[in-house]
């Protein structure tokens, strides 16, 4: 028996004794492929070929899935396997129940349901974002056992050791006939999750927006895909990394102004991530402009780690970008990637291939910086999306936002910061640091405090027994937080008194913030712990929309040479 | 609504010569200042009328920090307040006082 | 006359500056001749709303209007700028008043333009008999305006669009200037969709928002004459061609206006779409007509040739 | 009082005024023996683009071919809420329809809207308020904005509008309110004949100048409008 098989579920064991009735010849050390069989074989009649009808989707699943099986419902902060969830969602109880949902995302309406109804009854994820309240009302109320909130790749790698699915229903754009899958641009999670199912005896059905002759490319070999359903409507995608330029502020601006001059251009960043806030958006905005005019082309921001965002466009038609490894695509900007293939990774086709798990890996292991948005900032340094009435997950930013201690090759950046932060060490034995940024505002949406004595992340896990309180990023990993106020560099807090100031130097008028000490944050700013606009030569009255290089989503397709097809939610013509 | 009222003795007259100025909008998230040349050189006046009932020590910190940073001597500013956060609050202000500091009417 | 320095600024600026993201204030200043502008009844005179404290909502010091006297390439205006941003620029006692009076002294002076720079979800709902009421005398005032000779530009491009009574008033204008992000309708999306149900219309989808009130397609009915690109610096061109081209008012100009409805009733009247309006008036590959760019577009409506010119 | 009845009551010398999908049309005799143009909205019908269009067709040809006054009748819904009709451009047909009422009033013929029903919004605007003189009749609800509707925009309870609608006259539905802004210059008595009051407002018709401000501050109901439009005339006209 391998150790998945001997975690004690009895609902395995109940596979096994299954897998013994339906393949007598086999010895005791296949089990599970003949399990695997079995299931394919009840299914088979519902198929021509790997081929099966939408109407008996729901028939299919029946067939192949066996209560209390692990199940990989695909779908992340973008796209969504919707007709297989549907269906999933339509099963004979009787049949069908008690499920564990191994998925990084909870993010349709639907994959909630599936617990309301008991055709599941255990989950381990990584983002919930918009089902982030009902989310919380649910494993308060019981109906969810929750196994743990992940990070993607670590919940990536426990498909590989302890969450190995059975049957994984996954997404892609189109089949051929032998079941070969074409994922299109937004490839995403789909490598890894048929990876860790189709070599583990598991079941993969596929759900495709049409069927062809030939894919344009194989990104699915067919050998690891048993089903097809065809879907009448392509398959959902969240525009999740659209921010409209319209409605960047101007104290964003002035934030990220902050972080060119101090960060960017202090450390020579190169290789980094970007979250999706406004914030970042603002400073992929003021590329072409700001920077530009500070000499910083070539010297800043030239490799990412990201997805492609609509507003770097205009630095990348400047010339600043020279390459773009995405986790996943963005609706409307596959014709402009598929023209910039200098920049985005693409396949023979011509058409973007992400890969969510080897752009997490990039962004732990290739990137010198992180810079992102958070909900609560502590006095610590911990920062974390959840609320008391919301759990948003963590999807990839813990990856992005961590020193990865594995790292072993050098960059200036990455050198120069593990110098500020630890200067008495000899230097060939001193670890360089990922330079981990928290950019934001002082104060969020309705007066929200960016700055808490206590983050509601601990209040959450007290409520919900949990063992760890959901935290996005320790405090001990981030390097930098950028508000409107300043720029304070943690790296150069030797005592935790010094960072509590420096954290409270740069928090504005919060409570946290005008709870400072107000000598010592002077005596920081000396030092150059903390960095005000006039420390760093800017007026925060020169912060001004006209600096943005594109102000609208108008501007962006301008931009792009009309390349850039924008979703109507984001139009003003 | 709630009306909040401070009043500063200051360094400094400011400078300029126009007599009034207008910076911002009333809308969500954002406020109007109307900044006025009509003290003595000595005095700095702030009403505001805010939807944001409750956040009057903010306000109070908001005030004394631009009063200390800019000596706006001889102005009186009102201010209607949509429920700005305090750094648009800053940011209006610091605008308000580079307008009237223009010459002109 | 030859530009002064403050001028040649001015243009550069207004050049750089979206009229769609300007305040009131920022596009009159940069429309206007430089330093030009008068205002009647400003901020510093604090006629707030008597009505917003009953509501314990805030109030502007203009009540979202600005309106004065003004200067454009040495000849006088009135002009009239609604804030878009405060209370979605909608009429209200006050706001309303400020127009009307502007207007009433139009009339008087015969002639002196007005540019209206229109930017207005409509009525104000907290004072919405006394905002109806305010557009029915401005709507008033206009035509007894322009039977004087005045002639009144109607300038419109801002976020607020140009909804509700405000799409009315401006269709009571001599000329209209309309750039794409202006929209120009009655019922707003929202409005729509809530009375009538989202199969009749979907607020959420912009395009559809777009093509179906916004710009471009009140161009090509020839509701509006001029199609500004969307800066400051190109409605101030509009405006100066639009004074250039408007003629007096008279009876004729209604009949025009009943000819010119009555025909788009019997051409489009069956049409579903936006797109099946333009694909009738000729234009191949219609559903591009949202992506095209300004100069082309202006070169496509100029060749559909559609014009309220004299028919409104 | 119902269509016919008023029309009955209006001109006891008769009247061809037919109905037809809504839109009223048609011409009735005066007591005077003059002759009045009858227009208007009926049965709660919304004004779109169709309407509009008929409307004014009959302004129009009026104006060429008629004399009298103009008599617009309005028992309306709103604007019509409807794709169509805004793709079509409904502002332009209303505001056509308004403009060739107050031209014809400007042009020596008189126009009296008489509100007996509903009306709301843009077909307010296009039809009673574009007239010189609007009489209410008791029993009409022009509601400019409906309270179930400010409540959802405004997020504040029925109650607390309904209570706020004691106070003042400036939001809330109904023919008094409208009559104190100004808007309704008077209110008939629907329990006499309608003739001898509509031939006592003809021979005192007030001159075609818009009092409507001027009469809202009398009233109560607008404080400030004719103080400010008056201010900003005389300002403007200083500069010239």
């Amino acid at each position: 028996m391998n150790l998945i098989e001997t975690t004690g579920s009895h609902h395995g064991l109940e596979r096994d004794d299954e897998a013994r009735r339906g393949a007598k010849a086999m010895t005791s050390w296949q089990n599970n492929r003949g399990a695997r069989d079995a299931r394919i074989a009840a299914g088979a009649g519902l198929a021509h070929g790997k081929v099966v009808q939408a109407r008996d989707a729901t028939r299919l699943l029946e067939a192949v899935i066996r209560p209390g099986d692990r199940v990989c419902l695909e779908g992340d902060n973008q796209k969504q396997a919707d007709l297989l969830s549907r269906a999933l969602l339509a099963v004979d109880l009787s049949r069908v129940n008690d499920l564990h949902m191994v998925q990084s995302g909870v993010v349709l309406p639907e994959h909630l349901d599936l617990f309301d109804r008991g055709v599941a009854k255990k989950l381990d994820y990584a983002y919930s974002g918009p089902q982030s309240a009902r989310i919380a009302r649910m494993l308060f109320g019981g109906k969810i056992e929750l196994g743990a909130v992940h990070t993607y790749l670590e919940l990536f790698a426990r498909y590989f050791i302890d969450l190995t699915p059975h049957v994984a229903l996954i997404a892609a754009v189109s089949a051929d006939r032998d079941g070969n899958l074409y994922t299109g641009p937004n490839t995403e999670d789909t490598p890894t999750v048929v990876e860790a199912t189709a070599f583990k005896d598991g079941v993969v059905i596929a759900q495709v927006n049409e069927i062809v002759e030939q894919v344009p490319r194989v990104d699915i070999p067919a050998d690891r895909v048993h089903f097809i359903v065809k879907s009448d409507k392509p398959f959902f995608v969240e525009p999740l990394f659209t921010r409209d330029p319209a409605a960047i502020t101007e104290g964003q601006i002035l934030t990220a102004m902050l972080a060119i001059k101090g960060i960017y251009a202090h450390y020579g960043v190169q290789r980094l991530n970007h979250g999706i806030g406004f914030s970042t958006a603002a400073i992929e905005l003021l590329l072409p402009t700001f920077a530009e005019r500070l000499g910083l082309k070539g010297r800043i921001a030239t490799h990412f780690a990201l997805n492609p965002h609509p507003a770097l466009i205009p630095a990348i038609e400047s010339g600043w970008v020279r390459q773009i490894h995405s986790f996943g695509s963005e609706v409307g900007m596959d014709d402009y990637i598929r023209a910039r293939s200098d920049v985005y990774f693409t396949g023979p086709d011509g058409s973007l291939r992400s890969n969510r798990a080897f752009c997490q890996t990039a962004g732990l292991y290739a990137c010198d910086m992180f810079i992102g948005s958070t909900l609560q900032i502590d006095l610590a340094g911990n920062s974390s999306t959840v609320t008391t009435s919301r759990i948003a997950g963590f999807g990839g930013a813990p990856n992005m936002g961590a020193d990865a201690r594995g790292r072993r090759h050098p960059s200036e950046p990455w050198l120069k910061a593990g110098a500020e932060a630890d200067p008495d060490s000899p230097a060939a034995l001193r670890r360089g640091r990922k330079l981990v940024v928290q950019i934001g505002e002082t104060f969020g949406d309705k007066n929200v405090p960016l700055f808490v004595e206590r983050l509601d992340a601990i209040e959450l896990a007290e409520k919900l027994k949990l063992e760890l309180a959901p935290v996005m990023i320790y405090g001990d990993d981030v390097t930098h937080i950028v508000t409107e106020e300043g720029v304070a560099n943690l790296l150069l807090c030797r005592t935790a008194q010094e960072r509590e100031q420096a954290i409270r130097g740069v928090a504005g008028y919060t409570d946290v913030g005008r709870r400072r000490d107000r000598a010592m944050v002077a005596q920081l700013r000396e030092r150059g712990v903390i960095r005000r606009p006039e420390d760093l030569g800017i007026n925060p009255l020169d912060a001004d929309r006209s600096l943005l290089a594109a102000r609208s989503i108008k501007d962006l397709v301008r931009w792009s040479g009309g390349l850039y097809a924008p979703p109507s939610k984001f139009r003003n013509w | 609504m709630e009306d909040l009222n401070f009043q500063h003795q200051v360094r400094a007259r400011a400078s300029g010569t126009r007599r009034s100025a207008v910076v911002g909008v009333v809308a969500s998230g954002n406020l109007e200042v109307l900044v006025e040349r009509a003290l003595p050189d000595a005095q700095c006046v702030v009403d505001i009328r805010t939807a944001a009932m409750g956040f009057g020590e903010i306000w109070s910190a908001v005030i004394g920090d631009f009063v200390e940073r800019y000596s706006p001597g001889g102005l009186k500013f009102s201010i209607n307040d949509g429920g700005a956060r305090p750094d648009t609050v800053s940011l209006r202000l610091a605008q308000a006082v580079r307008l009237i500091a223009e010459d002109g009417q | 006359m030859t530009a002064s320095l403050d001028d040649v600024a001015r243009a550069q600026r207004a050049r750089r500056t979206s009229f769609n993201e300007a305040s009131a204030r920022t596009r009159l200043e940069l429309m206007l001749d430089a330093g030009s502008l008068v205002e009647f009844i400003g901020p510093e005179q604090r006629e707030v709303s008597p009505h917003l404290r009953i509501f314990d909502l805030p109030e502007q010091f203009d009540d979202g209007i600005v309106v004065g006297h003004a200067r454009l390439e040495g000849s006088p205006v009135f002009v009239a700028a609604q804030e878009g941003r405060f209370m979605g620029g909608a009429f209200g006692e006050v706001h309303g008043a400020k127009l009307t009076g502007l207007l009433r002294a139009a009339r008087e002076i015969g002639s002196i333009p007005v540019l209206i720079l229109f930017d207005t979800g409509g009525v104000r709902l907290q004072e919405a008999n006394a905002g109806e009421l305010a557009i029915a005398e401005i709507m008033r005032a206009v035509m007894e305006a322009r039977t004087a000779g005045a002639k009144v530009i109607g300038l419109i491009g801002g976020r607020s669009g140009c909804y509700g009574g405000g799409g009315l008033i401006a269709g009571c204008c001599s000329a209209l200037a309309v750039s794409e992000p202006g929209r120009i309708a009655v019922s707003g999306p929202e409005v729509i969709e809530t009375n009538r149900g989202v199969e009749e219309f979907d607020s959420r989808d912009r395009a559809l928002v777009w093509r179906t009130m916004g710009g471009k397609h009140r161009r090509l009915l020839g509701a509006a004459d001029v199609f500004a690109d969307d800066t400051v610096q190109d409605f101030r061109e509009a405006a100066l061609e639009l004074i250039g081209l408007v003629g007096a008012f008279g009876p004729d100009r209604l009949k025009a206006e009943h000819e010119r409805l009555a025909g788009r009733l019997r051409r489009f009247g069956t049409c579903k779409d936006a797109v099946d309006i333009w694909t009738a008036e000729g234009v191949a590959d219609a559903e591009t007509v949202p992506d095209l760019p300004a100069d082309r577009f202006i070169a496509l409506a100029d060749r559909i040739g559609r014009t309220s010119r004299d028919a409104r | 009082m119902t269509l016919d009845e008023i029309l009955v009551s209006l001109f006891p010398d008769g009247h061809e005024v037919r109905k037809d999908d809504g839109v009223v049309a048609g011409t009735a005799t005066l007591r005077s023996g003059g002759r009045m143009l009858v227009i208007g909205v009926a049965d709660r019908t919304a004004l779109g683009v169709n309407e509009a269009i008929r409307l004014s067709e009959h302004v129009l040809e009026s104006i060429d071919r008629g004399s009298g006054p103009i008599l617009v009748l309005v028992d309306s819904d709103s604007q019509r809420m409807s794709k169509r009709d805004e793709l079509l451009g409904l502002n332009e047909f209303l505001a056509h329809l308004a403009k060739v009422l107050i031209h014809a009033d400007m042009n020596g013929r008189p126009t009296i809207g008489l509100l007996y029903g509903h009306s709301a919004a843009g077909a307010l605007l296009a039809t009673g308020l574009a007239t010189r003189v609007l009489v209410g009749l008791p029993g009409a609800e022009p509601a400019v904005m409906d309270l179930p509707s400010m409540a959802r925009v405004t997020k504040l309870s029925m109650e607390a509008l309904e209570e706020k609608a004691k106070s003042t006259p400036v939001f809330a539905p109904g023919l008094s309110n409208l009559e104190q802004m100004g808007a309704v210059h008077m209110i008939w008595n629907d329990a006499a004949p309608l003739a001898s009051q509509l031939e006592a407002l003809l021979a005192d018709m007030p001159a075609a100048h818009d009092r409507r401000d001027a009469l809202g501050k009398q009233r109560g109901g607008r404080p400030k409008a004719a103080d400010i439009s008056e201010r900003v005339r005389d300002l403007a006209l200083q500069v010239r």
